[in-house]
């Protein structure tokens, strides 16, 4: 009698789903980590998902829009399951999200082989910038060492000549420290990538202070820069030595910095495709109606990133008049990318990756809310380097 | 095959998990959740690495604590390979099982010198520098893992992975070869021995076995065995990561086998089952899910003892030696 | 003159400061039983789990059977022919009493790296094994898990374990202990009816099974052997009356 | 070479081997004494760091709340000893393991829930923040000398407790035979929560100090808890001098491996290879530490008598 329950209990509970579909609703998947401490980026995502689909009106080429969220758990195993669910039970039209490159590795192949259009909204996987490019594969965000490359042109701008390195070592790490030696001119005194246990860099700070650089180079996201920018205050370093970020700091761990006040972070710079005072008016509008939804926070990229995801797609399904399975009409819409992108005007590459400004951004206090404005800006129209591996 | 095993509650029951897999393929259509078979194929993968966990902890007493890492090596001869654009079926397999046996016998070798606690926790600590180690390995995707373009290629006319029937069958078929060997293994003298040894090495020391030995090999037999759990799911998944070698799968590893019902040879394969459900439904319900999942474990661990096997063992009248 | 099968010669081991084994000389003949006695904390258990190889000694030499085996496995020592029981019961709780018996009987066949046929369908090892529990008057307890065996029940399965691994000598710690007078006269017949088969070490409380089986006696006293000899030697003599046997 | 940075490196080898301590000695301790897997320790540590943020938020002072916690990790360790733990003491490893693991599944998600995903941390005040400059041009940071001189203090009230009081007599005796401490009467039930209290104010203890360096997130327990393991395996279960020596150990051959591995490799290999082999190596070096002593001495540098 027990084991009947324990195997029709799950049972039971997975059927209660209503599998029902209704007529004619366009269904969008999005897969975010809502859980872990990595969750603080995918639930400001999943707020500018909803902000896009209000401003949608609820709708896409006239019909209905449906999003449905799930949570990848920041594991490849769990992300591709969830992404198999949506395809085969939800039926979805598309699938958007994806914050990491390992959970997008897992799940991707499973969207692209049962045809549908897959939009990353995070994960800047280079491999489908280039080798593995495809056409139903969008990336609204960037490749990952986009960004830095960028940050190494602006060290450049900015006349650092002696340059010390330091990022994590894993994957996106290591493409980071590829992508700033790519550009920058001047000289690497050192170098450092630490595992991702490690919350303690009294060895490479040590480096550091010997090395004597004249700029830093960090790629310390999430909770390891809370922690990498304490200590180097700690350190006495941030009186001395100036940081230059990627993907450290950001509209989704500023409001925690200042909490912690640490007001060393002023005044920092770090590179990116976008900032919440990058003047045009879908921006305005998404800043804005983002903070009544979130908190009053001011959107990360990570939001912005989310924000373009569905409009891209809506973009698409506009030009394929309403009809989502037309996949070959709903990916010529979206390759003319004629919407209004928080970018301003937004281009994709054969690759579908974005080419885009980079800016160097600052952080700055303003009415005491701490956020990243604009300075100029360090690169135009920029391509993922391996575009041209791309066979499409 | 007689029906004497359906006259007992534990002979359903475990009439009732094979069948389960059996006809999956067919029942989640039925019902409409064509996914379902997906779900019970990374059921029974997950179940094989079980299985191979119980081999040693079940009857030989070894609490591994790092069994993962082997579905990790076996996974990435796959990986590896297909990066390589070797597909060869008949290369990375032997390879695939090779290296695992290897990992395990340098593991072993070295952990099964201490006991008890110390076993745990070495184990635990070797898997975890083999995942560092793969998450620094660039050039096979470090963390971001691989993505495996082509499955494994068996050059057998009509016989092709890429069918997800054929996928699906050849994972129930390898299940159930596990099983099989479990269980004659087991029985067999030198399945005695391991589990005399668990039962009290150090009477077998004076009685005249060298264990080391024999637990050695388990060992790695439970490695390789793991291994091939691992080469199909790089198959199944048409990816790897390090992330499958982390050490909170190898902690569900244990729970699956604990749940299921230890040193019992379906034990496995029922928490699998249960386990991999019970985790589906409760992360739809809620994305908290381990605030109720870990609560969940302890009152297993506290109240039922033994597993669903145990439980359903105590229906049965004479106290039977285990099959 | 016979044959001396176990020479021990200088035996020493310390636990910290503690002198367990303090200099030991023992010589056993074969086919004799030999008893060690001693009061509580005299070092007997220590010299058993030297002699059986479970402790590493800190210096001296065993030699048995003509070879020296001061640092040898537990395991290759009963292959040489050196058996010992316990003197809390270990035996394999959730084997049957039969598999228990044939576990020794399996470990003297070879190895055990045969991992397809099923062993509890091997008709040598059961065989072999029922007849060492008919000897034991253990036969109809077979099929019984030996958890499930009284306590006198599990100290006979005890010594069947070691008598099943054909030994050449057995160390036998306490094999009455914690046993009725019932069954303690039945072993110590039993074993007396083995007397010349095997050579025996004893260690024993109980003194009127020590005085009815043992051929010689040594005395043991903070781990030195301060009497050796015949049981009536040992009886008249005044030291060890004095220091241990009392003056009754 | 340069000596300035060895001598820097070595300091802060030396204050990652006094965390790593705080942390192993109430984990061998509970190992040693009450034959426990508690995995759950590393949530002890957690505890520490959460619970102390909260308390020097609060009072808004750094030592006021640090001492504040100490209790609240003592009344935390009691109760978690009393509601479960205590039941898994006579239970095998195996359970103890799984029960432990599910604590630790259940503690990450509550603190996530209640703390928020992005964790919580200590801000030092402004007479902890600057540096010190030692002989011969070394420079630390003013807090981290703290730590070491706290962890140092710590390790030296463990040691008098553990060799000179009665308490730590039995905590001694209990550690290389724990039959004995029940023969003589003592009342074990006790010891063991006393024991257990102990070993969480100490892991709590780590778990604050440190908070002010990393922070405090949901899941820092795990890769401490990993590397204590480490540490105790080395040093042998139930010894706490040989915790001490394999904690100080670990911390510097981690730290020397972080900090000179890639100088060393360039010697024998190019650029490229050694950029790519010193973060692997480095992460490893302690593992390969760990097995090359255990290939040694299975039971540890220093295994308590008689176990």
């Amino acid at each position: 009698m027990l084991k009947k329950l324990i195997l029709a209990a799950p049972l039971a509970a997975m059927l209660a789903v209503p599998s029902v579909e209704a007529a004619e609703k366009i269904k969008v998947g999005i897969v975010l980590t809502l859980t872990t401490p990595a969750s603080i980026m995918g639930k400001q995502m999943k707020a500018a998902y909803e902000v896009a689909y209000d401003h949608l009106g609820g709708k896409m080429g006239g019909k209905e829009l449906e999003l449905i969220f799930e949570d990848d758990g920041l594991k490849p195993n769990i992300g591709k399951q969830k992404t198999e669910k949506l395809v085969k039970k939800d039926k979805v039209d598309f699938l958007t999200g994806y914050i990491w490159s390992h959970v997008l590795g897992a799940s991707a192949p499973v969207a692209l082989k049962a045809g549908k259009i897959f939009v990353s909204a995070n994960a800047g996987h280079s491999l489908y910038a280039g080798k593995k490019c495809h056409k139903n594969f969008f990336n609204a965000a960037w490749e990952n060492s986009q960004n830095s490359m960028a940050m190494g042109t602006m060290l450049n701008q900015r006349g650092v000549k002696n340059l010390y390195i330091l990022s994590l070592n894993y994957a996106a790490g290591k493409q980071m420290v590829a992508g700033v030696e790519r550009t920058f001119k001047g000289n690497v005194v050192g170098k450092d990538l630490v595992p991702t246990s490690h919350k303690d860099w009294s060895a490479e700070i040590a480096k550091v202070k010997a090395a004597k650089p004249d700029g830093v180079f960090v790629f310390y996201p999430g909770s390891w820069g809370l922690a990498f920018f304490t200590q180097y205050k700690q350190a006495g370093l941030d009186k001395t030595t100036p940081l230059y970020s990627v993907f450290s700091v950001d509209g989704a761990n500023l409001p925690v910095y200042q909490k912690r006040k640490m007001k060393h972070m002023i005044g920092t710079f770090n590179t990116m495709f976008w900032a919440p005072d990058l003047d045009n008016a879908v921006n305005k509008r998404f800043v804005a109606d983002f903070a009544k939804k979130y908190k009053g926070q001011i959107p990360s990229h990570y939001a912005a990133q989310a924000y373009d995801s569905l409009m891209l797609i809506a973009a698409g399904v506009k030009a394929a008049g309403g009809d989502a399975k037309n996949t070959d009409a709903v990916r010529k819409g979206m390759e003319e990318a004629d919407f209004g992108s928080v970018r301003g005007k937004i281009k994709f590459g054969k690759n579908h990756f974005p080419i885009q400004n980079f800016y160097a951004r600052q952080v700055i206090n303003k009415n005491g809310q701490w956020q990243l404005s604009v300075r100029q800006t360090v690169v135009e129209d920029h391509a993922p380097v391996m575009s041209n591996e791309c066979k499409l | 095959m007689n029906l004497e095993i359906l006259k007992t509650p534990r002979g359903i029951y475990n009439s009732l998990l094979i069948l389960l897999c059996i006809f999956m393929p067919w029942i989640a259509p039925a019902i409409g959740q064509d996914f379902f078979t997906d779900v019970f194929g990374r059921i029974m993968i997950v179940a094989i690495a079980a299985i191979s966990l119980n081999l040693i902890m079940g009857f030989g007493g070894m609490i591994s604590f790092g069994h993962a890492v082997f579905v990790g090596i076996g996974g990435y001869a796959v990986g590896i390979f297909a990066s390589h654009g070797i597909e060869s079926a008949y290369i990375q397999w032997p390879v695939g099982l090779l290296m695992s046996g290897l990992f395990a016998l340098i593991i072993g070798a070295i952990s099964l010198r201490t006991r008890g606690v110390y076993f745990i926790m070495i184990t635990l600590a070797f898997a975890q520098m083999i995942y560092f180690l793969s998450v620094s390995i660039e050039k096979y995707g470090s963390d971001d893992g691989l993505t495996i373009d082509a499955r494994s290629d068996f050059g057998i006319p009509f016989y092709d992975l890429n069918d997800a029937l054929t996928m699906y069958f050849t994972v129930f078929v390898l299940m159930v070869a596990c099983l099989l060997i479990t269980r004659k293994m087991v029985n067999s003298r030198f399945g005695r021995v391991i589990r005399a040894a668990k039962s009290n090495d150090e009477r077998m020391h004076t009685i005249g076995y060298p264990t080391y030995g024999y637990k050695l090999t388990a060992f790695v037999i439970a490695g390789m065995m793991c291994g091939l759990s691992g080469l199909l799911s790089a198959n199944f998944e048409d990816f790897v990561s390090p992330d499958m070698m982390f050490w909170t799968f190898s902690g569900e590893l244990i729970f699956i086998v604990v749940l299921g019902g230890m040193g019992t040879i379906m034990g496995p394969l029922g928490g699998a089952i249960i386990f991999l459900l019970l985790s589906e439904v409760l992360s739809n319900i809620t994305n908290s899910w381990h605030l109720i999942f870990g609560p969940f474990l302890i009152l297993v661990v506290l109240f039922a003892r033994g597993g669903v096997e145990g439980f359903l063992a105590k229906f049965e009248k004479s106290p039977e030696a285990k099959s | 003159m016979t044959e001396i099968m176990l020479k021990v010669e200088n035996l020493v081991k310390h636990f910290g400061g503690l002198v367990a084994t303090d200099s030991l000389n023992i010589e056993v003949e074969q086919g004799e039983i030999h008893a060690v006695i001693g009061p509580n904390g005299a070092g007997k258990t220590t010299l058993i789990h030297q002699l059986s190889g479970m402790l590493e000694s800190d210096s001296g030499t065993i030699h048995f059977d003509g070879q020296e085996i001061s640092h040898m496995s537990s395991a290759n020592r009963c292959h040489a022919g050196m058996v010992r029981s316990y003197q809390i019961t270990s035996i394999f709780k959730d084997f049957s009493v039969l598999d228990n018996v044939a576990m020794s009987i399996q470990a003297r066949e070879g190895h055990s790296f045969r991992f397809w046929k099923n062993a509890n369908k091997d008709a040598v090892l059961a065989g072999k094994a029922r007849e060492i529990l008919v000897e034991m008057g253990l036969e109809e307890r077979a099929e019984v898990l030996a958890d499930n065996l009284a306590h006198g029940e599990q100290r006979q399965l005890e010594i069947a374990m070691a008598l099943a691994t054909d030994p050449k000598m057995l160390l036998l710690d306490e094999p009455m202990a914690g046993m009725g007078p019932e069954e303690s006269s039945r072993v110590t017949k039993y074993l007396e009816s083995m007397k010349g088969k095997y050579t025996m070490l004893l260690i024993e409380h109980d003194m009127d099974a020590v005085f009815a089986l043992a051929d010689r006696i040594t005395v043991l006293v903070y781990g030195q052997a301060v009497a050796c000899g015949t049981p009536e030697e040992i009886r008249g003599n005044e030291e060890v009356r004095h220091a241990y046997l009392g003056d009754d | 070479m340069n000596y300035t940075l060895l001598a820097e490196q070595f300091f802060n080898g030396f204050q990652l081997g006094i965390i790593l301590f705080l942390v192993a000695a109430g984990l061998t301790l509970i190992f040693g004494i009450m034959d426990l897997v508690n995995l759950a320790h590393g949530t002890l540590y957690m505890f520490g760091a959460f619970f102390a943020s909260t308390l020097v938020a609060v009072t808004d002072s750094l030592v006021l709340g640090m001492i504040l916690a100490l209790p609240v990790m003592l009344a935390a360790g009691l109760l978690l000893e009393f509601s479960i733990l205590r039941t898994l003491y006579e239970r095998n490893h195996l359970d103890q393991v799984l029960a432990t693991f599910g604590l630790i599944l259940f503690f990450n998600e509550l603190f996530l829930i209640v703390w928020g995903p992005e964790g919580t941390g200590i801000n030092l005040p402004p007479y902890l923040t600057g540096t010190i400059t030692l002989p011969g041009g070394i420079t630390v940071p003013e807090y981290r000398m703290v730590i070491i001189a706290s962890g140092l203090l710590v390790a030296l009230l463990l040691y008098v407790l553990v060799s000179k009081t009665r308490v730590g007599m039995l905590i001694r005796a209990g550690a290389s035979n724990r039959e004995m401490v029940g023969a003589l009467g003592i009342n074990i039930k006790l010891l063991f929560t006393l024991v257990f209290g102990l070993g969480a104010v100490l892991a709590g203890f780590a778990g604050m100090i440190i908070t002010p360096i990393t922070q405090a997130d949901s899941g820092m327990g795990e890769s401490i808890l990993i590397l204590a393991f480490v540490v105790i395996v080395i040093g042998g279960i139930g010894s706490i001098k040989g915790a001490f020596i394999a904690a100080i150990l670990t911390g510097l051959i981690d730290t020397m491996g972080r900090s000179f591995i890639d100088v060393a490799l360039l010697q024998i290999m190019d650029t490229v290879a050694a950029e790519t082999a010193g973060p692997a190596i480095s992460s490893m070096m302690i593992y390969i530490l760990m097995a090359i002593i255990l290939a040694i001495k299975p039971s540890g540098l220093f295994p308590p008598k008689g176990a």
